[in-house]
């Protein structure tokens, strides 16, 4: 066992991990933990774009922006926290932009935006250029700047350190407990500040948008260590993921004129959003999918997709505007979107859910009191700004506004005080999950159980969801968490034993995904991203309110769920019925 | 309850891969699979001349011109009238009376050492993995090229057709 | 309502991608596995699978990691060519895992897949990147500029904007750099992705810090090595012509004048 | 090495290697070219005892040989220059290479009777 000291340890090197590292490190001594070289991480997969009222090519400005925010995330959006964001959107952007972020740019010279799905102009008149993109690769734009500006700043990044654990002692933050990949060894890093930004959990549904490193591992152990977890039962479904593969075909493909179609032809989110159209929120959009579905109109010989027609528009604009989405198509389909519509389905792809923050970025241990030192940012967090479901290009948003600021507040506060001591045995507890995992004599596999686990999440808890749905998931999560404990593993060695890790991986799914199950069977209602046909309108005197999910530990070691709600902050907005 | 950091050693450091294995103590890091030459912290080594780009535009000039003068001297030695079968002192001699091929001859005979021995200078930082085998190879080579080209050089200019 | 109906027929293609009904084969992946803990010396592993030719490499080695041998490592992450963890050499060449599909590399054979050259192999497919990392961060990969910030963005015509486009793309997979022999020969070459990231801003009408990275790579080591052998641009995954970049860098070093 | 470590290059990479071959070889054959030319310094008889033995078979057909490394190394070398100098060389390298090696084909078919017609004349008489 090693241990270090930094003032301020940031978990993960995502769109979130670095831009916070980079305010925290010129401000005091900073490391990065991550599991994934920085580059990796899935935030370069980010395609369409990232809003900020710029008004670059159209009228805008951020209070309509926030407003779209606000009814995109079905009201359960704490407005304070919207309005920062979008009002900080402008700088976030130009700040990019000054790090070198190389934006697709207007004949003027400006950065150029594109139309987004539920961006709007004067409250929902029509739709607005608001996302400043470049091509349909933001985020690895995003992320490759980032990571240059790291570079710039000297950033220390400790790559492949899997954080297995988060150290309270006091009831302040001490430091997080770290698995070195490469050798096998255990890390604790004491600091005065800690900043999760480990990304999203998208790994426990079967046809998904997310990397198969997104397993909630920062949600998981917070949550382990009795702090509650919000709005889980939030899960985005995107409209336009590859059929049965799921990756993803951003919503800027919409923005640029796709649109969707069924076997008839027709361009059937007429019947649904007249005024948005194929632009209107994912909600709406990955509903119409599945009940066109439902009722007969998918196409293919099962009739279990629909189609992405991009075929009207110019080659040139493809080339320019979508041109590694077109690749996609061309690789994974071996079809030719200039002449063929593209089959897609919706893919689990956004957890608006994650740890409680307030708006500084500061972790939440119940409705009102912050852990001392503990931060989270990005998609791991929940600030809440998504509410009910997130709108295209607003978490690309999120990670910028909400990464600076988590950084900048962590920073100030680990130049502050002392160090926190150390519990006894820090490493206790990772040391046991990973010795029991590497003596286990079971016999279950560990892909046996996520595979299972991914089927009944993809049946039962994806974009329409009855109580009997869940409950049936929720059975399927408690047997799979028991044969979970006799798991066992074959690469026994210490090196670059990522078979382990997958096992450790598994076990966070588990958890959240019990946690989703559990959150979305208690709330009767149907809001954003949680649709519930067995009560198919929003109910917002019992449940305009976010979920949150503790962790309850039994004397004899068995965990339960408590549920616990929070108010909504609400400033400018009231409640009212969403119509696109 | 707290664990006393004080007399523990702490690392601050990131990981020291260098391509040197792990650097763990982990016994297996000796069978890692190295790089031919590990890249460490003091290689490359900064030249800060501009003498890489000059031998690299030398070798695209003197090609240029050697395509002239060697595809020349290969069509008169060994393809017009009779090939390799015409040639002698005689037939040398003959040449060599015009300074038009004295010139082409030296020209051709230093441009072609100097872009030979350019070109296996790289071959040889190419491929000798030790410094000092580089330094061995690369005198030898040199010195080789230098007695050809001065020896080159005095017979095209000390030529005696009547000797 | 009006209803724009798709009257196209359906292309061969998209009936091929829509049907039914796959068609699997079984065929052999032979993997070089290396795992110093358990034996010193690489070997070749043969793993039979019975797969849709339409799934990609990795999903093979998926597939073997977690029915068959455990043990199996490798990096992965998105699965579908972005992030730029899975170069590998498969059938000899290096690619992508997540972007190969098997039907491409022709299953009737044993499909071979081994670890990039050039870099220190750890196990498995797993090589040190550290050395390929610090090439990239020794060209200073970073927007320079002089002068006070602008308030707002930094203007660029499309056309400056365009000049660089093709070297943004790279995303670190190091698939170039490893199939460069003159890299193989002595890890001491800064590489093409290293060249590619510093094309990236040289040509950045924007930064004006391109004097300073030319002369980094007016270096013995630097693009001066490059031979002109063309398989870093074959094994982009992102398709950038490096050796064009890397020319276009030599270019800049002649003249100075950009 | 261990069998199938080989990196299957493509015609970029060959024709790198044929043209560090060529290159080494021309110049081997370099150093030994002016020493044999240097024997005109000596006397005449040494000079031409030694030419006499290079209108044997077996060195005439080595001086085809030489003949082909060098015409490749050249045609190559004029490629590599149009890549490196020319916009859009990197773009048309597979076409330059292609072109190469039939210009290549054609003059080594071409100066197959002019370079050989010694042996030939040996061999098979008028
Ligand atoms: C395909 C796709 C397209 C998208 N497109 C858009 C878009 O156009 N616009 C938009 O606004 N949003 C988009 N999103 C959403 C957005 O990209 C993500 O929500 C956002 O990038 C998340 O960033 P992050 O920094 O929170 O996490 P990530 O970028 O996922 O980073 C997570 C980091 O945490 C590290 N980590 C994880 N676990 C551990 C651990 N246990 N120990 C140490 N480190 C750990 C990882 O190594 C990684 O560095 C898209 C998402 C996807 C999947
Ligand atoms: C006939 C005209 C010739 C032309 C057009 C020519 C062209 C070139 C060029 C352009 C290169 C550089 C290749 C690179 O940087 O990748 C080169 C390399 C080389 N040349 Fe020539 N050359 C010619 C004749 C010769 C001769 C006569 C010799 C031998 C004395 C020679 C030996 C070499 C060697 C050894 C190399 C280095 C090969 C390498 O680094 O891979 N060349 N040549
Ligand atoms: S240039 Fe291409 S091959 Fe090289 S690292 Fe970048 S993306 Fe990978
Ligand atoms: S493979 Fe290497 S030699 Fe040059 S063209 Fe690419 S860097
Ligand atoms: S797994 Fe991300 S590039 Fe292949």
């Amino acid at each position: 066992m090693q241990i270090h000291q930094y003032d301020t340890v940031i978990v993960g090197a995502g769109g979130a991990g670095m831009r916070a590292a980079i305010e925290s490190t010129q401000h005091s001594r900073t490391a990065v933990l991550t599991k994934l070289y920085p580059t990796r991480s899935h935030t370069g997969a980010a395609q369409g774009g990232m809003c900020a009222a710029l008004a670059n090519v159209e009228e805008d400005n951020w209070e309509w922006h926030t407003f779209d925010t606000v009814k995109g995330g079905d009201y359960l959006v704490d407005q304070d926290a919207a309005e920062i964001m979008c009002k900080e959107a402008i700088d976030a952007v130009l700040d990019l932009e000054k790090m070198g972020l190389p934006f697709s740019r207007t004949e003027a010279g400006r950065i150029d935006q594109r139309r987004f799905g539920g961006h709007t102009r004067n409250h929902g008149e029509a739709a607005v250029r608001r996302s400043c993109y470049a091509a349909d690769r933001t985020g690895h734009m995003i992320l490759q700047t980032l990571f240059q500006n790291c570079i710039k700043h000297g950033v220390e990044f400790f790559n492949e350190f899997y954080v297995l654990d988060l150290l309270i002692n006091e009831g302040k933050t001490s430091g997080v407990v770290a698995y070195e990949l490469a050798t096998g060894e255990i890390h604790v890093f004491q600091a005065k500040a800690v900043v999760f930004a480990s990304g999203g959990t998208g790994k426990f549904f079967k046809v998904t948008s997310n990397a198969h490193t997104l397993t909630g591992d920062g949600q998981a152990l917070v949550y382990r260590r009795g702090l509650p977890l919000e709005d889980m039962e939030f899960f985005q479904f995107h409209p336009t993921g590859i059929w049965r593969m799921g990756i993803l075909l951003t919503e800027g493909a919409r923005g640029e004129g796709g649109i969707l179609r069924n076997k008839d032809g027709e361009r059937f989110m007429e019947r649904y959003a007249p005024v948005m159209k194929d632009l209107a929120s994912r909600d709406v959009c990955s509903r119409a999918i599945y009940t066109e579905i439902r009722e007969g109109r998918g196409c293919g010989p099962e009739g279990d997709h629909v189609y992405l027609d991009l075929t009207h528009l110019p080659p040139e604009q493809l080339d320019a505007k979508l041109p590694d989405i077109t690749e996609f198509a061309r690789t994974y389909l071996g079809i030719e979107p200039y002449t063929d519509p593209i089959p897609i389905q919706p893919t689990a792809h956004y957890a608006m859910g994650g740890i409680p923050t307030n708006v500084e970025g500061e972790v939440l241990r119940n409705n009102t009191d912050v852990v001392p030192g503990l931060y989270a940012a990005g998609e791991v967090a929940c600030v809440s700004v998504h509410g009910a479901n997130r709108l295209g290009t607003n978490s690309l948003l999120d990670i910028n506004v909400f990464g600076k600021r988590a950084g900048l507040a962590a920073a100030a506060y680990s130049s502050t005080v002392d160090f926190t001591p150390l519990p006894q045995n820090p490493a206790e507890k990772v040391q046991a999950l990973v010795d029991g995992l590497r003596e286990s004599t079971g016999t279950e596999s560990v892909a046996q159980i996520r595979k299972e686990l991914q089927e009944t999440m993809d049946v039962n808890a994806m974009v329409y969801r009855t109580g009997a749905t869940l409950k049936q998931a929720s059975e399927d999560i408690a047997a799979l968490r028991e044969r979970y404990k006799h798991v066992a593993i074959q690469d026994k060695g210490f090196r670059y034993n990522t078979d382990l890790l997958e096992a450790v991986e598994l076990g966070n799914l588990l958890d959240l995904a019990e946690v989703l199950v559990v959150s979305a069977l208690a709330r009767e209602e149907s809001r954003g991203g949680h649709f519930r046909e067995d009560f198919p309108t929003r109910d917002d005197v019992k449940f305009m309110q976010h979920t949150m999910a503790y962790q309850e530990v039994a004397a004899d070691g068995s965990t339960s769920i408590r549920l616990d709600y929070k108010p909504v902050v609400t400033t400018r907005y009231q409640p009212m019925e969403r119509k696109y | 309850m707290s664990t006393d950091t004080t007399g523990i050693e702490l690392v601050a450091s990131s990981q020291a891969h260098t391509g040197k294995g792990l650097g763990t103590g982990n016994p297996a890091d000796e069978f890692v699979i190295q790089p031919p030459r590990a890249r460490t912290r003091t290689t490359p080594r900064r030249t800060r001349t501009n003498f890489e780009m000059l031998a690299w535009l030398f070798m695209r000039l003197s090609g240029v011109v050697l395509v002239v003068l060697i595809l020349g001297h290969l069509l008169i030695m060994l393809v017009l009238d009779g090939g390799v079968s015409k040639i002698n002192f005689a037939f040398v001699a003959g040449r060599w009376a015009s300074p038009f091929w004295q010139g082409w001859d030296l020209l051709m005979l230093w441009l072609a050492m100097l872009h030979g021995a350019n070109g296996m200078r790289t071959v040889i930082n190419d491929y000798a993995e030790k410094d000092s085998t580089r330094l061995w190879l690369k005198t030898l080579m040199g010195a080789a090229t230098v007695f050809t080209v001065l020896l080159g050089t005095l017979v095209i200019f000390t030529f005696d057709p009547n000797i | 309502m009006s209803a724009p109906t798709i009257d196209a027929p359906h292309s061969a293609a998209l009936d091929a991608a829509e049907a039914g009904g796959v068609q699997m084969i079984t065929f052999t992946l032979r993997i070089r596995r290396f795992n110093p803990e358990e034996h010193p010396e690489p070997v070749w592993v043969d793993y039979q699978l019975t797969m849709d030719p339409k799934e990609r490499v990795l999903d093979a080695l998926n597939k073997v990691k977690w029915e068959q041998d455990g043990t199996l490592t490798y990096r992965r992450s998105c699965a579908h060519g972005i992030c730029g963890s899975d170069a590998m050499r498969i059938n000899g060449r290096n690619r992508l895992a997540c972007k190969t599909l098997l039907k491409d590399v022709n299953p009737e054979q044993p499909i071979t897949v081994e670890a990039i050259k050039g870099l220190a192999v750890l196990k498995d497919l797993v090589v040190d990147m550290d050395p390929f990392f610090q090439a990239y961060k020794d060209v200073m990969p970073f927007l320079i500029t002089k002068g006070n910030e602008p308030t707002r963005e930094r203007l660029q015509s499309a056309e400056d904007r365009e000049r660089f486009d093709d070297t943004t793309k790279c995303i670190l997979c190091a698939a170039c750099t490893s199939s460069c022999p003159v890299f193989w020969n002595d890890g001491q070459y800064f590489g093409p992705a290293a060249i590619v990231g510093a094309h990236r801003f040289i040509f950045d009408s924007r930064d004006e810090g391109g004097e300073q990275r030319l002369e980094i790579l007016n270096d013995r080591e630097g693009v001066w090595r490059c031979r002109t052998t063309f398989n870093c641009s074959e094994a982009c995954p992102r398709g950038i012509e490096v050796t064009k970049a890397i020319q276009e860098v030599k270019r800049a070093l002649v003249t100075r004048r950009f | 090495m261990p069998a199938g470590t080989l990196y299957r290059g493509r015609e970029g990479m060959w024709s790198w290697v044929a043209h560090r071959v060529t290159g080494v070889l021309i110049f081997f054959f370099l150093l030994v070219h002016v020493l044999d030319t240097a024997l005109v310094r000596v006397s005449p008889q040494a000079y031409d005892s030694v030419i006499q033995t290079y209108k044997t078979p077996v060195v005439n057909l080595m001086e085809y040989g030489l003949t082909a490394a060098i015409l490749f190394h050249a045609l190559n070398g004029l490629r590599v220059i149009a890549v490196d100098f020319w916009s859009k060389g990197p773009k048309y390298q597979k076409q330059m290479l292609w072109s190469v090696v039939g210009l290549w084909v054609v003059l080594m078919a071409a100066s197959f009777y002019h370079i050989l017609q010694h042996t030939l004349l040996t061999w098979f008489g008028k």
